[in-house]
């Protein structure tokens, strides 16, 4: 069952602060309503992973890892592989995670995330297919968040695609019952880049990036994800209240600049 | 080997004359039925069936929260809970929640939190159950269309009722309200949930690709969708306090005959 | 750990009126002590299941579907199929029950209208093999309670036989890896019509058909499960007290015109 | 390919003499052995050979209710698992609790909860666990008769022990006190735990084909073996009170000549 | 998560008689530092497994049940047999053991046992092959703990080789599809015999196969596992504190003699 | 066949110049690179690389027992998890805890628990959890070192640092801090955590075979490889100490010139 969720206490006069501001068009971290905190990227980090990116958006982290293993089809789709997508909230990252079964946030933050990739088609599903209806690539993504200060769905998001962009695999083949190693590596096959933008909806006013103090005082949250043509892959609203649907229209537009910066960022990152 | 064979694919979704493959203008809604307070334990209820969907909703509470430590000082809890019926889908479901469900239950929740005014019932929740007995797209739009009318017929004071209806693209065009077989072989699918008077958008969701002007064009269909919709929900309501004032009336008149 | 079970609180006085007018031969509801509650029976209302049946037993809702699905047979059942019955008392229906993993009350209700239909071989396994040790048809019965007012279990066994004679599978074979539809549809092979009517002693009177308040002050629950034949296939003892031998005898021989009465109205119901 | 190759199914349950194939008559139990006292820890506890079976049974309590909110006012919480070792059987069981592990905990309980004096113990439980070291049909009954054992063994009051059989249907012929193989390849099995005094049946069920002159002549047989057991069950309590007695008297004896 | 554990409040009296004995070189049931309290083996109660064993340690009881299944090889040792060791605290055998999924103590329990077995090489795993990479033995030795008096790791280590030298296993070979029996039995192939041997450190003092009011206030816990060379397999520190290297140097060099000494015994009672 | 094709093992552990596949000697640790206070959200954290091993240490507390019925009374709870991120080894593992990260997590609480001063902050807990992000044999010993340094990030006060490290046998000859391929190559391991000062070994564990006197010889390596360790520890705490205050004095400095 989803519950309304028990926000950790923030000091009243904190929390009015942030408000404060952000209704004079500032922000507690002195960035403008429509700027992202800084944002690093680190490609290959994990050796054992297929693909692995580090994202650092302000002091949010998240590290995502590719694993390619051999697996059998969904009966549904004989001539597909399989993707993935799993978020891990581990408790290192924040007080107001526990260990255990993946929280609601973590299945909604792998479910946003994997709606970008599989929606844009960024991954070429039917090239994973090694005999068609026995044997394919299964591609897992695994997201691990390691500081939470706001914002996890972008930081993810990126983290995922650079990844992705990032991956060696090595070139397989069936032979009788056997998979083997045909040598050689190659990248998982890309026909998308999906970037999620996400936006917050403080007092009145709509910001880009919230961090973990804006989204404690947040109204909604939106997300929506654009690909490599400036086209919508996906969306999320989030949070208790809601948006006017002047909000939203300007969240879609501005949600397009600002994944092709972000995409701009991943590909220098990622490709090295 | 462990599925049936699948249903085929159909070769069109749209037709000749501009019609989906049940008949339907793009702009239009599936047949939609609407009751509330079928249900005898539940402090309230409500049925829809929209298109081939049949969903059942029940509310309780305001009551005690269980286990205590859920509660809030300052407000009612809201708990929501979307579950299908193993056998509401062509595949059987496995009755435990999938991640899917998980994920539903918490934007379902999150769409009904603005209108219901929480502070009134400090320490208490207030749980919705919507139970799938049928699915057959949209089930999410669908459950909040009668889950807030279940709230209504609880008895739970709320600012207005929400409605929601999805759109989506099929075969390159918009079109209203998709069923199963259009949402599985369409290009995408936006779920949305209005809240009329206040004019808040409480849920939206995507998936698929659309360009910016589609996505425009959808959203604003959808949101006058969501008004249809809210009006057949007050008519609901009306039909349903008429009929407890002509049991009231007629109760009285019988006393005064007495 | 199964738990002396916590009851609602009934008030006391509501308690003592129940079981003062059973003691009389009276009912709260003005039934006789070996009446059921009015029963409706609705069939085909889920088309996407094979089949599935509604009733309504009182106040008690109860709604049965059957899906029948593609598997493998029980290694030491290679030439049967495989039926699985499950019970769901999902919160929806009473305030007493609990989102989770089912209860013990849902696994008894579904063990006991598992052992009807299992025992009066009301289903023929055998006809459901399409590959022997191999390829079997699953037949899948769940039980969803949608409104508990009392004696789930005769609703439940209710529901689930017009749901099996409600049923329409697509006739298939076994061409070479692959199940196809051979075209045509036939209703599940059924040799027996189990019925379970339950009793409970309330005070010292063996009333039948229970309702949920008549249920809270019960010391105790007999069902006995009575085939085409007025044979016996199954019998459930239930609840914190017992019954003497005379009053088993009693219940058992009571069994039998009622559940011929109650078959006859599935029967009617289901065929249409 | 995941089992071994099966036993055989014995070609007669009955031979021309009206043996069982393990050379019983069809109205005899298996032998049986019982004892109490066996466990240190436990605060009662009891022990059950009937045929191959091998049951231990210990009761802790009453104790305190841990989680607190499990206890009652006004009488004490009886909680029991029956549970299988995972080599208690043919095909290794796994040690997560089965759907029958957790139906028979239930009717299990319920069978002993009416011999009780639960009210002399508000706000505790009693706790029942039974442990199947080796199964060999009729286990529930076998666990009830040694269940009842070790809570006189820990000293819980009661009106008075209940006793439990099944008895069967083989090659269309009543039997008493199935085994294993007699229950899978027989046509019926009645469980049956009576409280002989008060002459109350607190367990009660049946699976297969019984017709009503059957039923009524096997329950006859059941409750009959019942008294039977219930004479075992005295006997036992009979000696160990009498062991007790006898120690006590030598060590007075003792302390005099010292 | 693994927390610090609650132990039961054990009267501070009794602990400080405990812990004066051992500082004396004397112990509460009167043996010394040095020595096992009274071993008791018995194999073969459990007709339907293929082999078995109970331990008495003074007042601890423990059985093992050996049950020889058929399966699949791991993918990476397609040429060995599966062995699974399995401990179950279950609550009848100590006030402090709860239902449940296995706790951390049962999981250590297991896991040190399963160590001696397979890094002493005891069983012969290749010979447990049916079909290469296909169909092999998977052996189950299920540890059940029947009665808590302390030291359950020897108990039940003695307990799992007890019941594989006394393990009876049909013949098997895989004709075509099927396993099929070849007629007679064989015992389980152990090529060698790992006992392990427990020490505690109470106040500052080193005494062997601890009691359960010993482990209370023990300060830590070490276990030498010795193969039938007299040389070590498996070690685990357990408790709160811990040994200075010398002691653990004494430790590892008793436990040789120890374990040569339980070894006998249960060669001398499994093999009747 | 759901695997991947497997990485050949290698011919030989040490080559004929006594070199291991790695190029280092018998009795040399991996490269070993250690930081402090990475982390924005925990109170303490610590990262550690050694080979390829990549882990990150958080320290929370003390803070509030929850759920309460946890809390001691007379000392702070120690709370460990030891958790293997699914991209951290060959084949992707399953996120949900096995039974391996289960013993580790107790062991590695328990080679802590010595030098916590745990009876300063009753009633609280102290949480402790150890990512691996990348797993390369000796995962627990890396942890404990690194754990050691998150909880003197934390600032919780403790009587000194534990250090861990493994010695294992290859080829017949001891060597010092296995990796990955030689652990699994390799005849044994023993990891070992000590206490330096108090001279306490708080870890021991082995597996796998060991003469009396190669242990004997292996166990020594191991402790003068723990105080190597510690050394290390100690540097990189000196370090960050040395660093805020230059920050302080320069801050200082700078108000003075102001």
């Amino acid at each position: 069952m989803s519950a309304t969720p028990q926000l950790p206490p923030v000091a009243k006069l904190e929390q009015k602060t942030v408000i404060d501001l952000v209704a004079k068009g500032k922000r507690i971290d002195e960035r403008g309503p429509e700027s992202y905190r800084p944002i690093q990227i680190q490609v290959g980090l994990i050796e054992k992973a297929n693909g692995s990116a580090q994202v650092h958006l302000g002091k949010s982290k998240v590290l995502a890892g590719i694993k390619v293993q051999i697996g059998t089809p969904f009966p549904d789709t004989p001539d597909e592989g399989v993707l993935t997508v799993n978020a891990e909230l581990v408790p290192l990252a924040s007080p107001s995670f526990e260990a255990g079964p993946p929280s609601e946030a973590a299945i909604e933050l792998s479910r946003v995330v994997d709606r970008g990739i599989r929606e844009s088609k960024a991954l070429d599903m039917k090239s994973l297919v090694l005999q068609k209806g026995k044997t394919v690539q299964v591609v897992y993504v695994d997201i691990y968040v390691l500081d939470h200060d706001g914002n996890l769905i972008d930081a993810a998001s990126m983290a995922a695609l650079a990844a992705l962009v990032n991956s060696k695999v090595s070139k397989m083949e069936v032979k009788g019952d056997e998979v083997i190693n045909k040598g050689g590596h190659h990248q998982l096959p890309l026909n998308n880049y999906p970037v999620a933008v996400t936006f917050a909806k403080v007092d009145r006013t709509i910001i880009v990036d919230p961090s973990l103090e804006e989204e404690q005082v947040m109204n909604a949250r939106l997300t929506v994800t654009i690909d490599k043509n400036g086209d919508i892959c996906a969306m999320q609203k989030g949070g208790l209240y809601g948006f006017t649907p002047d909000e939203v229209r300007k969240a879609v537009h501005m949600a397009v600049g600002k994944a092709a910066e972000n995409r701009a960022r991943i590909m220098a990152a990622a490709k090295g | 080997m462990n599925k049936l064979p699948e249903p085929k694919q159909p070769e069109k979704l749209i037709d000749d004359k501009g019609l989906r493959i049940d008949g339907r203008r793009l702009d239009e809604l599936r047949p939609i039925k609407l009751e509330v307070g079928l249900l005898d334990k539940a402090d309230g209820s409500a049925y829809i069936e929209q298109g081939k969907n049949k969903i059942l909703v029940a509310v309780y509470g305001p009551r005690e929260a269980h286990p205590k430590h859920i509660a809030m000082p300052e407000r009612a809890v809201i708990r929501c809970r979307y579950h299908m019926a193993p056998f509401s889908v062509d595949e059987r479901k496995n009755p435990a929640p999938s991640r899917r469900e998980m994920e539903l239950s918490k934007v379902i929740r999150e769409s009904l939190e603005p209108v219901v005014l929480t502070d009134l019932y400090p320490r208490t929740t207030i749980d919705l159950f919507i139970e799938v007995l049928q699915s057959d797209g949209g089930s999410r739009c669908a459950g909040i269309t009668a889950a807030s009318l279940a709230l209504a017929d609880a008895g739970i004071p709320m600012k207005e009722m929400v409605a929601a209806c999805a759109v989506g693209k099929i075969e390159g065009k918009l079109a209203l309200d998709l069923s199963d077989a259009e949402d599985k072989y369409g290009e995408a699918d936006i779920p949305v949930a209005l809240v009329p008077n206040a004019g808040l958008v409480t849920l939206l969701q995507m998936d698929g690709h659309l360009t910016l002007s589609e996505f425009e064009q959808g959203f604003t269909m959808a949101l006058e969708a969501c008004k249809t919709l809210n009006a057949m929900q007050r008519e609901v309501l009306k039909k349903k306090y008429a009929t407890i004032k002509e049991a009231a009336e007629e109760r009285e008149e019988a006393e005064v005959v007495a």
